[in-house]
């Protein structure tokens, strides 16, 4: 259905992002189809409003009429527009709810697993390592990159060890806060090759601001050699080191600020 | 509200005290004859927060005169009610469940529920492994439990409070 | 019951007093009036307060790590902390104090024929709760480890463990000073309901009442009932920050979102709260200055009741990605799309107001054409939000900045300008300057634009919000974007400059704007009966009695096109 | 004040004034506690097995006495202003008084009851059972207390004086909906396990 549709779309969203996840697609009609409807009434509604003022303006001689607003005929004036914008809200919401559905709420069966962790302020994520499992020794752990296999059905498993975080990635028009004591499911399906920007959405404190990560998209066998390179040992070493230099980075922040 | 008749306060009193001897006893008669499950539960909630609601229903109607005052009291009032179950509802949704859709809570409660019992026993210091993290703010609290024992209430502090 | 008084004689005897002291007149006075204007003047230092912070953040967004001049260069830790407390003080100590408490006590006497409020000294005790509340926010930005910062919605673990937000001092304070401010403003909130329920003048039904005091009514109960729940969930964040319980803490079996829930509760009414008494303002300016009577009066009252209403069912739209239960986005979107049919209601009926009028475009009914029509965009722009499938997306970018900053700011700032051009010479007794004022109002609402439509456009393009330096972000760091955050900087320092001319405008007419008569505007409502400047007991010896609704605009068979709410007919 | 305000005497809805509002008090009153009855009662739901525990270790008995004194400090305010309408100031005093005495009774039994539980080791910290259990509790300790003041200024400022007496009432209304908070708070935090 929304294949269908974004065919006569001006597809709005896409002019500033490339589309790399699968939804992303339907967010981006369902923007779009909002955009027509709500952009016509708002159109409509202040070209006429500026008619209004300007038919109106105060002329010499000229007293204005006395109308209440409280018959019937002329509630109507109101009232009709509102039976048809109901109708377009009507026209909004059930497109939302399909992609809500499919986004949010529906995880479909997973190609891949992958365990995403939010600290202050750094993202760590757990691939599944050469064995295809998450979860045990040779998960490759890496911090602020996460590596996905293009094409492939992924769910994701997000954890926060302190604060509120928020994972977001726009090319994948996806973004879910990470709540400390709960584990969060949901799912993507990265569908272009790349490279973009994972934003922190949710306010977690000083460094809040460059809280960022990258993802990178790739082939099944640029996934591979990316897998080849990073043993988990080298990784988890370098987690730390990293972190802990972000850590003293943040503290000498903090001090002169 | 003067010149308005109302039955004696006094039978409201007593029709009170009565009622609250039910809602303590209900509990009781429970344990007494060691109901269990649902019809514990039924006995418990009724006497309990049934009674309660009858009793503020009373106190309301009759002392605070809301059956003779003027309509705007009792819409004010009920009005604030409706939006706190409006309240109740919404977050229920999360903040009453340990797992929903796509989500899980990691807070274990059985763990919780020893702890409960351990500390309930007197077993005071035998618990309370697994403090992740100090307590950083520990030491601003103890005034209270500063009459005697303190040095035993301050352990207690530190670990429940950090012990799950 | 309480006496009624049968005579109701005003205080001609005030004159015979001696004169009251600087203290007793400005500072403790129990005048409604006085206590409005020092609503009036702190919500204003605020907002210059909140508009310096503006410029500063606004300033490293487009000039990422450069000394900003006033400023200094702008660590991470100060830039969340002005972003905060921006808006923290934009709602709380901005458009509160000016909308509801400056306006509700100012309007509400006068307007409805009574000479005070029924309790004027709780009146006087809500004004000083208030600026407590603001001197203790102030405090907050000087005490060690600086002000707090983390979002005005304040989301633990981050407000509530100081080594996660790294101010053990300026969140505590924070909270204070917000609660502070509630309690303000439940104590004026219910003297202004009372005083409406009940003291109003002789012959005043339902339906007489100006729409300005409905609404401000309407959302004094917004406030009263959304805000219930917060102030408990205040005492349990102040106790998880100060003492350290775990009621938010999900590792000693508490939940960080029953704070959003609690927040928002209260914080999407909130919204309504500031924006009703800003759609009354617009209703009353528009309709004197369209010469018009205001167009299906009772379906604007009873669509804002419902849009009371409806608008404690909406607040989990705030929380669709917070990971709350996924499904309950359903409701909540369809709550959210039904709520736009109330507010375009009353818009529409404003709109239609103009249908045959006469329209003057003094500067305070450009004013309020400019609210209707920015409102309108602020509105619309909610629907994307509202729909929670786009929301995945569109939540916590700059669209969403975007969106409430064109209902804020018209609410906040552009109502403000038209009340306070409107109502100026009943507090002052001198007309402002109408060319400075036209002046004034192009250069504030074309700059308005410039600042926010960039922002639209840069939010669509997935930059998030509370970010101090997009350099960080490759995909954001493009010429192209950046050249958006300087217009939008640019824009807002052009706004704030015309705030000057406002400014000088506003204290020269004090002493030499012309003077105005007791109806400068032939307007109908009873606070232009009262002499201007309106005096203490504002009615001087005998109070208004009304006899008509307050829009009887271009009556047919009138001489004249505006006919007091107070005057007797005249075949009685 | 020098003069007497014209609004303050109007009553357009038949509620004096003062008591319209205390009306609203109550209102939104009923929000903050129904905010934090909420929140606990959302927490237990979720943690029902060891916050049942965690409640059997409360003091039924005082918590059952401090019902009692309550409920018959209701009833006393009820006459008190039975006699502020007769104008009778030496009985309405008396009542008035014999109000707070119960409303110290009360304080004094929960002084007693957070002294011992806080030595059997169940403080503010203990878990979040107990950290509601205070807070609501004290909220609600807070009110008794502002409402004995209140009582007091009210005996021995107005009634005393023969003036404002139709503030016995309204402070009869808040004290009435104190009680009924406990009257909630009682089975939540002693009876239900």
């Amino acid at each position: 259905m929304f294949d269908f549709l974004d065919r006569f779309m001006p597809g709005i969203l896409e002019w500033q992002l490339p589309r790399a996840s699968e939804y992303a697609l339907q967010i981006d009609v369902l923007f779009d189809i909002i955009t027509i409807l709500v952009g016509f009434w708002f159109v409509l509604v202040l070209g006429f409003f500026f008619y209004l003022i300007f038919r109106y303006r105060h002329r010499p001689g000229q007293k204005a009429q006395y109308i209440t607003g409280e018959t019937h005929k002329q509630k109507q004036a109101i009232e009709i527009p509102h039976l048809l914008i109901l109708a377009c809200d009507v026209m909004i919401i059930v497109p939302t709810f399909l992609v809500w559905y499919n986004v949010k709420i529906d995880i479909p069966p997973a190609d891949e697993e992958v365990r995403i962790v939010s600290q202050q302020w750094a993202w760590t994520f757990h691939h599944a390592g050469p064995n295809g499992m998450l979860g045990d020794d040779d998960d490759i752990i890496s911090v602020n990159e996460l590596h996905l296999k293009k094409d492939r059905q992924y769910t994701y498993h997000l954890e926060s060890r302190d604060v509120m975080h928020s994972f977001s990635v726009p090319v994948f028009r996806l973004k879910q806060d990470a709540i400390p004591g709960r584990v969060i499911s949901g799912h993507f399906k990265p569908i272009m090759a790349g490279e973009w920007d994972i934003q922190c959405a949710e306010m977690c404190g000083i460094a809040h601001g460059i809280m960022a990560a990258r993802v990178f998209i790739e082939t099944e066998e640029e996934h591979n050699a990316w897998l080849a390179a990073n043993t988990p040992a080298g990784a988890a070493s370098e987690f730390i080191a990293t972190n802990e230099l972000k850590i003293s980075e943040e503290k000498e922040d903090r001090n002169n600020g | 509200m003067a010149g308005h008749k109302h039955p004696s306060y006094l039978k409201i009193y007593f029709i009170l005290l009565a009622l609250f001897v039910v809602s303590v006893a209900g509990p009781e008669i429970a344990e007494k004859l060691g109901l269990e499950g649902v019809s514990r539960t039924v006995l418990v909630l009724s006497t309990a927060f049934g009674i309660a609601i009858w009793k503020a229903y009373l106190v309301c109607a009759y002392f605070m005169h809301l059956k003779v005052e003027k309509i705007y009291a009792p819409y004010i009032l009920l009005a604030c009610l409706s939006l706190l179950l409006v309240f109740f509802f919404g977050t229920a949704t999360d903040a009453m469940f340990s797992n929903g859709h796509n989500w899980v809570k990691s807070y274990s409660e059985e763990a919780a529920k020893e702890e409960a019992q351990s500390r309930s026993h007197g077993g005071h210091d035998d618990h309370g492994d697994g403090h992740s993290d100090g307590d950083h703010y520990g030491e601003d609290h103890h005034d209270e439990g500063d009459h005697d024992g303190d040095d035993h209430n301050k352990e207690e502090d530190k670990d429940s409070h950090e012990a799950h | 019951m309480a006496e009624v008084a049968h005579a109701e004689v005003g205080h001609d005897d005030h004159h015979d007093h001696h004169e009251p002291s600087f203290w007793s007149k400005y500072v403790f006075s129990t005048d409604h009036k006085m206590i409005a204007m020092q609503y009036m003047f702190t919500g204003m230092a605020m907002a210059l307060i909140g508009g310096f912070f503006a410029y500063v953040f606004r300033m490293q967004l487009a000039f990422p790590g450069a000394s900003i001049p006033f400023w200094g260069t702008l660590s991470p830790a100060a830039y969340n902390s002005l972003v905060t407390n921006h808006g923290t003080i934009m709602i709380f100590w901005v458009a509160m104090p000016v909308l509801i408490a400056a306006m509700g006590n100012f309007l509400i006497p006068l307007m409805i024929g009574c000479d005070d409020m029924v309790f004027p000294r709780v009146n006087r005790l809500s004004y000083q709760i208030f600026l407590i509340s603001a001197i203790v926010l102030i405090i907050s930005f000087f005490v060690p480890g600086g002000g707090f910062g983390g979002a005005w919605t304040a989301y633990p673990p981050l407000s509530a463990k100081a080594q996660y937000n790294a101010t053990p001092f300026g969140a505590p304070l924070w909270l204070i000073a917000v609660t502070l401010e509630i309690v303000a403003f439940l104590l004026g909130g219910i003297n202004f309901i009372t005083t409406v329920m009940n003291a109003r003048a002789k012959g005043m039904r339902m339906y007489d009442i100006p729409i300005i005091v409905w609404m401000i009514v309407i959302a004094s109960i917004l406030f009263m009932c959304s805000v219930g729940p917060l102030i408990a969930g205040a005492v349990m964040l102040l106790f998880d920050q100060t003492l350290g319980t775990g009621f938010f803490d999900g590792a000693a079996g508490g939940d960080p979102v029953l704070w959003q829930h609690l927040f928002w509760f209260f914080g999407h009414p909130e919204v309504y709260v500031v924006l009703l008494p800003a759609m009354g303002i617009v209703g009353e300016i528009t309709c004197t200055f369209a010469r018009k009577k205001l167009f299906a009066y009772k379906l604007i009252l009873y669509s804002t009741i419902g849009l009371g209403i409806l608008s404690f069912f909406v607040w989990a739209h705030h929380q669709f990605i917070s990971g709350v239960d996924p499904r309950a986005a359903y409701l909540f979107t369809t709550t959210t799309l039904l709520i736009s049919i109330p507010v375009a209601i009353v818009l529409f009926a404003y709109i239609a107001t103009l249908y045959g009028g006469s329209i003057r475009f003094t500067t305070a009914m450009l004013f309020a054409l400019a609210f209707t029509g920015e409102f309108l965009l602020g509105g619309v722009t909610g629907i994307w939000l509202g729909s929670s499938g786009v929301d995945v997306y569109l939540h916590d970018t700059y669209f969403v900045l975007a969106h409430f900053h064109y209902t804020f700011v018209p609410i906040a700032i552009i109502a403000t300008f038209a009340a306070v051009y409107y109502w100026y010479p009943k507090m002052f007794g001198r007309k402002m300057n109408e060319t400075w004022g036209k002046i004034h109002f192009w250069g504030t609402t074309v700059s308005f634009n410039g600042i926010f439509i960039p922002l639209f456009i840069l939010g669509a393009g997935g930059q998030h919000r509370r970010i101090y330096n997009f350099q960080h972000y490759p995909d954001l760091a493009g010429a192209d974007m950046q050249d958006m955050r300087v217009f939008a900087t640019l824009s807002l320092i052009v706004m704030l400059a015309f705030q000057v001319i406002f400014i000088v405008n506003f204290f020269v007419s004090l002493k030499r704007g012309e003077k105005a008569g007791n109806n400068p505007w032939k307007a109908n409502t009873l606070e232009w009966v009262a002499t201007s400047p309106a005096p203490h007991g504002n009615f001087g010896p005998v109070m208004p009695e009304v006899y008509r609704g307050p829009y009887e605009y271009s009556v047919e068979g009138r001489e004249e096109d505006y006919w007091p709410q107070n005057e007797k007919p005249s075949d009685s | 004040m020098a003069h007497q305000i014209i609004a303050t005497s109007r009553s357009r809805t038949g509620i004096p004034t003062g008591r319209l509002a205390v009306w609203w008090v109550i209102g939104s009153e009923i929000l903050i506690f129904g905010g934090l009855i909420g929140s606990y009662l959302l927490n237990r739901f979720n943690h029902g097995p060891s916050w049942s525990v965690e409640a059997a270790n409360t003091n039924t008995f005082i918590g059952a006495c401090n019902t009692f004194w309550l409920l018959t400090s209701s009833l006393f305010v009820v006459f008190a202003h039975a006699a502020s309408e007769k104008r009778d100031a030496k009985k309405t005093r008396m009542w008035i008084w014999l109000t707070i005495m119960l409303g110290g009774f009360f304080m004094g039994f929960k002084t007693y009851e957070y002294t011992t539980e806080i030595q059997h080791g169940f403080t503010l910290f203990t878990s979040n059972f107990w950290s509601f259990y205070y807070v609501a509790t004290g909220l609600h300790g807070f009110h008794v207390v502002c409402g004995m003041v209140i009582m007091g200024i009210i005996a021995e400022n107005d009634i005393k004086h023969g003036r404002n007496w139709h503030r016995v009432e309204n402070i009869g209304l808040y004290w009435h909906f104190v009680d009924i908070i406990w009257i909630f708070l009682f089975p939540l935090m002693y009876i239900a396990k």
